[in-house]
């Protein structure tokens, strides 16, 4: 990659901090980091060992147990084994879900999938502010309703959730609360000696952890059940079978202790990027902020812009490092659904640009990025000219 | 074109400098402009071209549209200064897809500058040379 | 660890090659190494050339193209991608799979699951060999048998299966053929533009590459579909969404080029091994090797001896790392099926040792191991004096 | 014991070096014998002791069995040296897996040298208290 490229897609995937990379280095060359974690043996033990010191850094970040945490090949696997495993497992009471349009597609195409085996689905909107109107929950609660699944932090806009508001609603209810954490885990505080979440899904690579490994977090009460999706050798409580890849579940935990300690600093040293990069580009005419800061994660901004093709848009900004829409779904070139749900519309979303930074993150950088921005729309509203939209 | 780069160099260079996006400039014995664009996308293209003596003597374009399409317009501006109009009736695309390694998705696109032309050169011999 | 483990459990992992290892680490240290391939920007399309340049070595390793190869997390995902995948999207044709009784969990659960779902599973002996009679599979396969899996190199005894003349009887009948080649990928030629194979696991810290990444081979031909397991992003061609791991899938590219050049001085490394270990514990009294060399892949030597229990005897042989019976099922405490399988009774099975091993593995080592082993077994014959069973 | 080591420190001691280990040596006035052994798996245990003025001179254990029977085994003969013959009436189990922090799922192995133990006191009472 060019040496002067800007990396501002930390909503994608955060590089690992030096501390984790390291470490996982270290295991990496050492025989009880590269063991299997199911042997017996001395670098077996060894390894089961670095194993569960992770689980409980871990679980030291959400305010649980080790005993409560799975580990997963990242978000998507936690998401679908959550989702698919509390419909199937509870199919027999009833076979309702409940979900928001805005979800990321781990979540939104595995109730797509359910729907099609026969579940029904409830999908409810955002308000104007991304948010789950909780009358609307209450609403959309049913007697047959099993499970409801809304992420805690917006991938693409930051939007935050009320967990502890939604939890209590399916509590009421004893219906299972299921929330796809993979923005904000290691990034906001989560209690979940307090937060009444049922299934929370989690990442590593979100969180300056390596790519690969994630987590799921299941709660220890009755009616929480959930089943595999896959088969084998009996590891994780049988909930999820195969070797533990020691040094990503190590990396993991290192990263979930770093963040614990540096969560406070990260929070305002990305609160006061936001306010810089969104003070700069506000002045370009015809940009629009998606969602306000105030109900945001502040790691994210979420800008669209009158009078751009968002394709060379992202060009134009390069070596800008950014996304447009989820990165999900950058691939496809469909318009995002969450942009869409929030009322945006077809020509705002294609050129929406999503900036999210973190702890590499300079001031220098977001001035670049500024200044590369302006810059940008500038210009191809030049080549634009008088084709130019409205 | 890097495998991992969907632009070829060709592409990023005329993006990062479309000599030929400009409005036409100077006065000629007939003044043309034809825009085309892609319904339900953001893809809007607007050719002008000054023509004396039967040949193209300036040619711009205005685009609000993907680094493809830019890049293609402004390529085809260059091609075509200087010749007669009749190259307005050329089929470029395979031409354009193929100098600068556009891919096949982008294909209807690139279609588009094609149309533009066409109307350009319907243009030409509905003014001047029925006219 | 205490420094002088000998570490002979390669069949249940692999350390990382030092040349994998010091790739892994650079591309952890860079953006492009660390981004999510999703992404389109500088960073991202780095990311995912990182990832097609793997995927074309791992093609290269195993001869064939790299858009047959789907990247998931182990050999235990793509087991369960593989038969539940396959299984699920030819229900409508019929629902009679054949396996083996010596296969992996990850192989015999998955197909015990969906036994409990409504397919009917034929549970095929091995012979005296541990080897499938390919009469018994031809009289097992029926109009409405849609799979059948048989593992490569068996990861207890090192066994190796007919994969040309088993693939050939399934391509006869028009029944999918998967095998679990997790302990051969990299160790043995496998050339699938030859052997007719419909799906293929591996897993990479099987052959010196990280843990948490596997592949699975899906083959390019009429009726070769499989069901996803999960749903998501999109992600390699649908079948297995979530962001790919690029510093895990590099190192599986980077160790199966390796292993493409070292294959021949490896295989001819682990059989010289073995031979000196078994000439040097075929002394002791009451020793027997489970299967000869002649139909196993050499780096696996599993033994049994008389009058002695399995527990103290792994205790008595530390510092070696060795496995009583599959890594997978030494926590469980239960008798190999395997070996069980092969007509052990219980008691030698229980005493049951497998030593493995690779690269990094001495002809010292080994030495050790045969000292270790004729004085364990001496030691708790002297314990158990009288007490001792015949 | 580390938590990634299912012996503890007492465990592995009495295991690599099981001083009681022994058959039997000497003549004593009263010489026993008991075994015991676990219907389907492999742990087999057998004491020997001799027994002079009501006490416990000697006593040496045979065992093919895990570590930490072996290990329980060869405490036991020690703690045992030199107590009266009521000793072997004593319930030791709960002291074994204290001492030697052996995990729960032993129990009922460790039960064994218990009933081992017991069988020794009922034939030295049998042969001669009552005798
Ligand atoms: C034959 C076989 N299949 C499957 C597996 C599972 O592989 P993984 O743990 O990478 O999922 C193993 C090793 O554990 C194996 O030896
Ligand atoms: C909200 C959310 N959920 C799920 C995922 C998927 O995570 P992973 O790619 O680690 O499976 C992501 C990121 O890609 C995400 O942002």
């Amino acid at each position: 990659m060019s040496a002067d490229a800007i990396y501002l897609d930390y909503a994608a995937a955060t590089p690992p901090a030096p501390e984790v990379q390291e470490f996982m280095q270290a295991l990496l060359m050492s025989t009880g980091g590269t063991a299997n974690a199911a042997a017996t043996h001395l670098a077996g033990r060894q390894a089961a060992r670095s194993i569960e010191i992770a689980r409980g850094q871990l679980a030291e970040l959400l305010h649980t147990t080790p005993g409560r945490l799975v580990f997963t090949s990242g978000a998507t696997e936690s998401d679908n084994l959550a989702i698919q495993g509390a419909a199937h497992a509870r199919a027999h009471r009833g076979r309702h879900l409940v979900t928001m349009q805005t979800e990321h597609k781990a979540v939104s195409d595995t109730f797509r999938a359910l729907e099609k085996a026969g579940f029904e689905v409830s999908w409810l909107p955002p308000d104007a502010n991304g948010r789950l109107d909780e009358r609307q929950l209450t609403a959309a609660l049913r007697a047959d309703t099993q499970l409801v699944s809304v992420m805690h932090v917006n991938n693409e806009t930051g939007a935050i959730q009320d967990l502890a508001a939604i939890g209590a609603i399916c509590r009421d209810r004893d219906v299972l609360f299921h929330t796809d954490a993979a923005q904000s885990v290691g990034k906001m505080d989560i209690d979940l000696s307090a937060v009444p979440v049922d299934l929370l899904s989690l990442t590593a690579h979100k969180f300056y952890g390596p790519q690969g490994i994630g987590a799921l977090y299941i709660a220890d009460r009755p009616g929480c059940q959930i089943l595999p999706l896959m088969h084998g050798g009996g590891q994780e409580r049988r909930l999820r079978p195969g070797t533990l890849p020691v040094h990503l579940v190590a990396g993991l935990g290192a990263a979930a202790s770093l963040a614990r300690q540096k969560m406070d600093d990260d929070h305002a040293h990305v609160s006061s990027l936001r306010a810089r990069l969104w003070e700069g580009i506000r002045r370009v005419e015809g940009v629009r902020e998606t969602l306000p800061e105030s109900v945001c994660y502040p790691g994210i901004l979420n800008v669209s812009v009158a009078g751009v093709e968002g394709e060379s848009l992202l060009l134009a900004l390069e070596p800008l490092c950014v996304a447009s829409g989820s990165a999900c779904n950058s691939q496809s070139g469909e318009p995002s659904h969450v942009l869409r749900a929030l009322g945006l519309d077809d020509i705002s979303i294609q050129s929406a640009i999503r900036f999210s930074f973190g702890r590499g993150t300079t001031a220098e950088h977001i001035e670049e990025a500024v200044r590369r921005y302006m810059q940008a729309v500038a210009r191809l509203r030049d080549i634009a000219g008088d084709a130019r939209a409205a | 074109m890097r495998p991992d780069d969907p632009y070829s160099p060709e592409v990023r260079l005329r993006f990062a400098n479309p000599v030929n996006a400009l409005p036409l400039k100077g006065a000629y014995p007939v003044a043309l402009s034809a825009a085309a664009s892609m319904p339900g996308e953001i893809c809007e293209i607007q050719f002008s071209a000054g023509i004396e003596h039967g040949r193209i003597a300036e040619i711009g374009f205005r685009a609000l549209a993907c680094p493809h399409v830019i890049a293609a317009a402004d390529f085809l501006c260059s091609e075509l200064r200087g010749l007669a109009v009749s190259a307005f009736a050329t089929v470029w695309t395979n031409k354009l897809m193929a100098a600068l390694s556009i891919p096949e998705e982008k294909t209807g696109r690139i279609f588009l500058l094609e149309d533009a032309l066409t109307s350009l050169g319907e243009q030409y011999a509905a003014e001047h040379e029925m006219g």
